[in-house]
């Protein structure tokens, strides 16, 4: 039988893959992409626990659903930032920005 | 020189073969053309009662056991859709023939009837490469998306009551993701080609794609709020009474035209536009890679008729002549009706395209955002106004 | 049964999110991203949650890769450089630390699990969670207008 | 309103284009059925050339060479000789080269005895280029095979069933109209 | 590389695209080859490359007779047939002093109108396939069928007839051909209609052509452009009217233009020719005499000196030809005045700054005949 | 409808991908085996580009316009993520849902209204 | 290579069957590519028009050469398009045909004299079959296509190419550094 446990155990592993994309990752849009899979690992935190704890059973569900607009939110934002940087930059990769405010 | 003997007078003949039109045979051709029908319904019945009354027989009907009955009637769908391609694209070819004053295929087969076959074996038969521009992994992976994501939506599609594979609660937010999904397939394979008009055709695709998806989102919650739920199953039985399309007329003419985007089609095939942008999308592709995008495109153009007319048109509501619902016999008609409704819908759409030149994209996109969409706000509205004055 | 299937979508799931966190092509990471959100939909099909595992599909896995598809090509970054070494340590480092405190947190305790009907949730959604949900969307609004606000900004 | 009135509008001229298009559906195709029914080209049609011999099986040539000369293509290419009994000239060789030819019919229209004359025959795709390399046998064949041909000076030719050659009627002579009004005129007059 | 002539300034921009529009392209109706420089689907540039299809015509006419001319100029602007043969024609009998009956006048220019009505159905079915209608182009070329037909029965060749000859035609009209005329022009008359319906009145054809492409009636004169193209900007040029030859003036017609010199304009304007060429078709059907002379007398070796400049009004334009002769029986220079290469001179005009999918419309409303532009 | 339909509903949907997937490869790969590896003339292999060799490739800059369209397409989908479960529970909600909808909705033509008015729905290339 | 034979005759009687049948469908499914040169594409055009209707034999035009299975050279190739069209046949996917319609793209027709004009497409590309004309009908394309189709379907015929491939490439210019041809 499929526990709390696997859920928990599984969406910390995806969290540990999304923290590590984050800081790996030198590409801007990449790291986008490596917060997004933070922030799924959340929500499938918060949907397992309620699954299994909550009796309503859709308190978890509605943070998750929010969680998935928050996403869309922070990842419009977030790009249109990028855009911003890579049209005064001319590349969206971290450490070359940086290089370049030197 | 040459290795081919030359003829006594010097000229080579062509030799007669095909089906003479002289000798034509009109029971030969109906039958061969029914042969598709029938074909069709077969498929239809034994992929949802066959399959499922085999597996209750076997016993084997747990667990792996559904896995694998699943998979067989996925099998038997493709199959299925395959016979639906080469009965649309002769369907097509005839009628544009029609229409046009000429015959369209005819030779092969009875009035042309297995053409398509041939087609396809030669499809089979053709080479199928990889440009060296081409981004080898997505080249290959767009076909296989666009394909899946079309021929996926057969997975909610309600043939008669209780005939679907998976007549899910959230069958309409499913549609919305697979129809994202076969626009995926097209930006994919048009921006991993490395060809130029593939890149343009793959901007359209999503140009489009974006255009579209909204309203057609909106039309599904207009729906949705009207049936009172998301189910296709559902949404068809609530129409046992009046169908949708009188209560949700704005949403349904917004539908029509945004499947008419969906399905890449006349008015609205900027991604392939066969005259600005040679092929568009799948300008690189050849062989069977080229046959899926063409499979998609054509199952796709029965799977959306197929789907106004489980929104808007009763789906598989029909006069039952006392049968039984449920049974084996009122499935088998109800199933019937549903195909003739669709085979309506069919048509409309190729008379569309017999008929209508091109628009062009940035007018597809600003219709869209400015007419459309704030249409189908206010459709979806009116449907929720309505549900609670008529509830 | 239940437990194969976690197991496999588990496994695929980080597999693929494994991929989109290290392969350089974009294009290919952005692909494996959705996979992984789309395998991830099947979790919330296993946790009883339909409804939640559609709008996971149609959102993250379908809308939200075609938009970092967009943004890959209007930057023209389809490859993103390799990671430095000291950047590898620190992101292992962090990943192990997560990895650490999330067991602490992991707990072995089972129960039932049944679903919830698009129709409680949403009941759910309008009853106890009204205030957020038009907060969501005066958020998406004003997501709306700070994108646009910033990308319409001339650059120089 | 105007905005309704466009659409409308709109929607009535696409539905007319529709039905515009839809009717011919109950229209019968003009197709001719090419391979398997043989198609009835107009005498004048030029589709190859043929080089016609007499009724009695002699030459109706007289070698003199102003086809090759009238030749815009310069594809005809003759030689000849005296013909050491009798006057004239002999064919040596007469070939046309009808991978080339642009079948415009100069020739024809020089010759003084009618005797290169332009047929209807088609149907001369090959796999091979030398057959189209026409030499005199082949043109002769190509008049033999072929029921009705067109000169300018003897107007359209037909061979008949037992094998003579005939002016054919005058309908299907280019200005055969003034043939065909003349009985009609005399009619009038008397 | 020389093949980015003209592009060097935007080599290496990244965000545009340098695409081939060409040699081989549905839309291109032939061999051009335009070199387009693309900023997501707005056009920066537009070189349009020509040759492609260059065949000698003139050096190649220079080294044959006068007689063997004329069926090499069939093949340049090879949709309207005949009607290339008669700038030569008229020219060298106007050098020649050869005389012309009228019957013979009469009948050249039904052959001119039929062949020019050919042309512009050509023309809207392949516009309508860059559009993306597929059915009026079947239409069109089904009723190009019929025309071709009459003139196969007449001149011997569907296409390119070589009929026109030094004092009149080759050959005497078929015995049924003004039956046939007569009933092409009734069946033409209820094809109109449709073709309005599908073409002009179309609200998808508006929404592409209505304000697209524009050429400014300054810029037109400018250019050189002739024919509808140059009608359709608003200047009622038309040599037909303006130095009439063989039966035109005999003949009532208007000459259609418009102000708008959109691309929807010249699509109008060729409507509105191929119901003024009904028009003159029916007056000539009326005038000429059912028999009588079809040839003048003309010698059988021309020998010329002089020169001289023919134009016509063909389906495209202004067609001309300037022959010199020096008394042999071979032009000593031809130079031939294409309408269509003149109305290619806008291409750059046009195409820049407009929209990809505007620029198929505009240039299939231009109607480039590539025999012609390339010679 | 209980767990195990939804359970079942699921699994479909990816048996269908799966299946899918492998019935396109398998015809793919049936293909290729049929017809091998044919031989690859020097531009073949080129991108088609009527005839010519291309000049440049495709790795061209995207029009700014694209991201705005496909901003607006992913909030109004989310935005029907969210009003999906709304639609489906409205009978169970009356009045109370429809005004909420309705406000909903209205902040959100709010946002399509601005982005009107900004200009940003004229495509532009 | 595949299972199918291309060029040499298949190995035995099932892969043979098997090439018979595919052959079969190809000759009864060939789509020509879309590629109007001169006068002769406007009978070409003419051939899919309601008169003749070559769609009666199952053929439309593909547009792109990746698609299409037989390439009709209509009309007049000159020095400049023949390495167009070089390319062009080389990008086509196999198996591929070429028919050569009308005297230009025979042997250089009319225009032969000229120092402009490829003498021959065949000089380019290996052609299947050659129609004569200028421009030939509609109806002698449609014979040079059933020519074709009974070439492809027999077995006599199928493995018996008239020219292996072209071996004059005097027409095209030298090429480059990089061991291309260059553009202009
Ligand atoms: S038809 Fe013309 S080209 Fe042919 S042989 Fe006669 S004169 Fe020469
Ligand atoms: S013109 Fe006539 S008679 Fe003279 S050589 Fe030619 S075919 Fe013979
Ligand atoms: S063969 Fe004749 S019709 Fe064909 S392209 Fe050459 S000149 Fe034109």
């Amino acid at each position: 039988m499929v526990t709390l446990g696997h859920f928990l155990l599984l969406s910390g592993l995806l969290m540990a893959i999304g923290l590590y994309g984050v800081l790996t990752r030198r590409n801007l849009i990449a790291v986008l992409m490596s917060v997004e899979i933070l922030l799924n690992a959340a929500a499938l935190a918060f949907v397992s626990v309620a699954a299994y704890r909550d009796p309503h059973l859709f308190a978890g569900q509605i943070f998750a659903l929010f969680i998935i607009v928050v996403a869309a939110a922070e990842l419009s934002i977030g790009f249109a930032i990028l855009l911003n940087v890579y049209r005064s930059h001319g590349v969206v990769e971290s450490d070359a920005i940086s290089e370049m405010r030197g | 020189m040459s290795l081919i003997p030359i003829p006594e007078d010097r000229r080579f003949k062509i030799k007669l073969i095909g089906y003479d039109p002289g000798r034509s045979r009109p029971w030969l051709e109906r039958f061969v053309y029914s042969l598709y029908v029938v074909a069709f319904w077969l498929f239809v019945i034994a992929t949802y009662a066959g399959v499922p009354a085999l597996f209750d027989w076997l016993g084997w009907d747990g667990g792996w056991g559904y896995v694998v009955m699943r998979a067989l009637q996925v099998v038997m769908l493709f199959l299925l859709s395959a016979v639906i391609a080469l009965m649309l694209i002769l369907a097509l070819r005839k009628y544009l023939g029609k229409v046009q004053e000429r015959y369209g295929p005819m030779h092969y087969g009875p009035a042309g009837g297995i053409q398509t076959v041939f087609d396809a074996l030669k499809l089979l038969g053709k080479e199928d490469f990889v440009p060296a521009a081409a981004d080898w992994l997505t080249f290959r992976l767009a076909p296989a998306v666009t394909f899946v994501s079309s021929f996926a939506i057969f997975a909610v599609v309600p043939f008669a009551s209780g005939w679907t594979l998976a007549d899910s609660n959230v069958g309409l937010i499913y549609l919305i993701a697979v129809s994202t999904l076969s626009a995926y397939g097209v930006l994919l394979g048009g921006a991993s080609s490395g060809n130029k008009w593939a890149l343009i055709g793959a901007l359209r695709a999503g140009a489009q794609m974006v255009s579209y998806e909204v309203p057609l989102a909106l039309v599904f919650l207009s729906v949705a709020v009207w049936s009172g739920s998301m189910s296709l199953g559902k949404i068809v039985d609530a129409q046992l009474g009046v169908w949708n399309v009188i209560p949700l007329f704005i949403p349904f003419v917004l539908y029509v035209i945004s499947s008419l985007a969906e399905l890449k089609h006349i008015p609205f095939d900027f991604p392939e536009a066969e005259s600005e942008l040679i092929a568009g999308y799948n300008v690189e592709y050849s062989g069977m890679s080229f046959a899926f995008f063409f499979l998609a495109e054509f199952v796709e153009l029965f799977l959306l008729p197929a789907l106004i007319v489980v929104f808007f048109f009763g789906g598989w509501h029909g006069p039952l002549f006392g049968l039984e619902p449920g049974t084996l016999a009122a499935g088998a008609l109800q199933s019937l009706y549903f195909s003739v409704k669709t085979a309506v819908w069919v048509w409309i759409f190729l008379w569309i395209r017999a008929t209508l030149p091109r628009y062009r994209d940035d007018q597809l996109m600003e219709f869209a955002w400015k007419a459309m969409i704030p249409l189908a706000l206010l459709g979806l509205v009116l449907a929720a106004y309505m549900r609670l004055i008529w509830r | 049964m239940s437990l194969t299937a976690f197991y496999a979508l588990a496994a695929f799931i980080l597999l693929f999110a494994l991929l989109a966190v290290t392969t350089a092509n974009m294009v290919r990471a952005a692909l494996s991203l959705a996979v992984t959100f789309f395998l991830i939909a099947g979790l919330y099909v296993l946790l009883g949650s339909p409804a939640l595992a559609a709008i996971q599909f149609m959102v993250n896995a379908s809308a939200i890769p075609i938009m970092t598809l967009f943004i890959i090509m209007m930057t023209q970054s389809r490859n993103s450089p390799a990671p430095k070494s000291w950047q590898i340590a620190l992101g292992a480092l962090a990943a192990a630390a997560a990895l650490v405190f999330f067991r602490v947190a992991v707990d072995h305790g089972d129960s039932s699990v049944a679903s919830a009907s698009p129709a409680v949730l949403g009941e759910g959604l309008l009853r106890a969670a009204l205030l957020p949900f038009e907060v969501a969307s005066v958020l998406l609004l004003l997501a709306m207008v700070g994108a646009i606000v910033l990308a319409r900004r001339r650059a120089g | 309103m105007s905005l309704l009135n466009e659409v409308w509008q709109a929607v009535k001229a696409i539905g007319t284009g529709m039905a515009t298009v839809h009717k011919r559906v109950y229209e019968e195709a003009p197709t001719e059925f090419y391979p398997y029914v043989e198609l009835d080209l107009p005498p004048v049609s030029v589709q190859s050339l043929a080089l016609v011999e007499n009724e009695d099986g002699t030459e109706r040539c007289i070698v003199c060479l102003q086809c090759e000369r009238a030749c815009p293509s310069q594809v005809i290419s003759i030689e000849r000789h005296r013909n050491p009994e009798g006057k004239g000239f002999l064919i040596d060789r007469f070939d046309i080269d009808l991978v080339n030819c642009m079948y415009c019919s100069a020739c024809v229209e020089a010759c003084p005895v009618s005797s290169i004359v332009t047929i209807q025959d088609f149907e001369l795709s090959t796999y091979d280029l030398h057959t189209l390399k026409a030499d005199i046998d082949f043109l002769h064949e190509q008049a033999r095979r072929s029921k009705k041909w067109y000169s300018p000076k003897l107007g359209v030719e037909i061979r008949t069933e037992d094998g003579r050659i005939e002016k054919a009627p005058p309908e299907m002579q280019p200005g055969g109209l003034a043939e065909l009004l003349k009985p009609a005129a005399e009619e009038e007059e008397s | 590389m020389s093949s980015t002539i003209g592009l060097e300034p935007v080599l290496g921009r990244s965000d545009e695209m340098i695409v081939n529009m060409g040699p081989q392209h549905p839309a291109t109706h032939g061999v051009l080859r335009v070199v387009i420089g693309l900023e997501g689907e707005r056009i920066t540039r537009a070189v349009p490359h020509i040759g492609y299809l260059h065949r000698n015509h003139e050096k190649i006419e220079e080294s044959r007779t006068y007689f063997q001319v004329v069926p090499f100029t069939d093949r340049m602007d090879y949709v309207s047939g005949t009607q290339n043969e008669l700038p030569v024609v008229l020219a060298v009998e106007d050098l020649a002093g050869i005389e012309v009956p009228e019957r013979a006048k009469m009948i050249r220019t039904m052959f001119f109108e039929l062949f020019r009505i050919a042309s512009h159905l050509v023309w809207m079915g392949t516009a309508m396939l860059d559009l993306g209608a597929i059915t009026p182009f079947l239409y069109t070329f089904w009723d190009r069928e019929i025309i071709l037909g009459i003139v196969e029965r007449t001149a011997g060749a569907r296409m390119l007839p070589n009929y026109y000859t030094f004092g009149g035609v080759r050959r005497d009209l078929h015995p049924h051909f003004f039956k046939d005329v007569a009933e092409f022009l009734d069946h033409l008359e209820k094809r109109m209609p449709d073709y309005e319906h599908l073409v002009l009145e179309n609200p998808i054809v508006h929404a592409r052509t209505v304000g697209v492409g524009v050429l400014s009636k300054e810029r037109a004169v400018a250019r050189g452009v002739s024919g509808p193209v140059l009608r359709a900007s608003g200047v009622a040029y038309d040599v037909r009217k303006a130095f009439p030859y063989d039966a035109y003036p005999e003949v009532e017609f208007e000459i259609p233009t418009s102000d708008a010199g959109d691309t929807y304009a010249r699509f109008w304007v060729r409507f509105q020719e191929i119901y003024q060429s009904v028009k003159i078709l029916r007056q000539l059907l009326e005038k000429t005499p059912k028999t009588g002379p079809f040839k003048g007398r003309a010698p059988a070796r021309l020998k010329i000196s002089g020169e001289r400049y023919r134009a016509v009004e063909n389906s495209r334009g202004e067609l001309g030809v300037y022959v010199v002769g020096d008394g042999g029986d071979k032009p000593y220079r031809i130079k031939h005045r294409g309408a269509a290469f003149s109305n290619l001179q806008v291409i750059p005009d046009l195409f820049i700054g407009a929209k990809f999918s505007d620029a198929i419309a505009i240039l299939s409303s231009l109607d480039p005949v590539f025999g012609e532009i390339d010679r | 409808m209980d767990y195990a339909t939804e359970l079942q509903a699921g699994t479909t949907v990816i048996v269908f991908f799966l299946v899918g997937l492998a019935i396109v490869y398998m015809t793919i790969g049936i293909a290729r085996l049929l017809v091998g590896v044919r031989p690859k003339p020097e531009g073949k292999l080129d991108a088609y580009e009527s005839g010519e060799i291309p000049i440049g490739d495709t790795n061209v800059r995207f029009n700014v316009n694209y991201y705005i369209f496909a901003l607006l397409f992913l909030l109004f989908d989310v935005e029907a993520a969210l009003l999906f479960p709304w639609a489906v529970a409205y009978d169970k909600l009356g009045w109370l849902g429809f005004f909420e909808a309705t406000i909903f909705i209205v902040i959100l033509a709010l946002g399509l209204v601005y982005a009107w008015r900004r200009g940003v729905l004229k495509w532009v290339y | 290579m595949g299972l199918l034979g291309s060029d040499e005759r298949p190995r035995d009687i099932i892969l043979g069957t098997l090439d018979d049948l595919i052959n079969l469908a190809r000759s009864r499914s060939m789509w020509p590519l879309t590629f109007g040169i001169a006068c002769c594409a406007i009978e070409m055009m003419a051939t899919w028009d309601p008169k003749v209707d070559a769609d009666r034999f199952g053929m439309f035009f593909r547009n792109t050469p990746r698609q299409a299975d037989v390439m009709i050279v209509s009309g007049t190739v000159n020095k400049k398009l023949a390495k167009r069209l070089r390319r062009l046949y080389d990008q086509m996917a196999e198996p591929k045909w070429v028919i050569s319609m009308g005297a230009c793209a025979n042997q250089g027709g009319p225009f032969r004299h000229g120092y402009s004009v490829v003498e021959g497409v065949d000089k380019i590309v290996p052609v299947d079959v050659y129609i004569p004309g200028c421009p030939p009908r509609p109806e002698a394309l449609l014979q040079a296509l059933l020519l074709l189709r009974d070439k492809i379907s027999d077995r006599e015929l199928r493995y018996k190419r008239p020219q292996e491939i072209a071996t004059d490439y005097d027409v095209f210019a030298e090429p480059g550094e990089d061991g291309r041809i260059p553009v202009l």
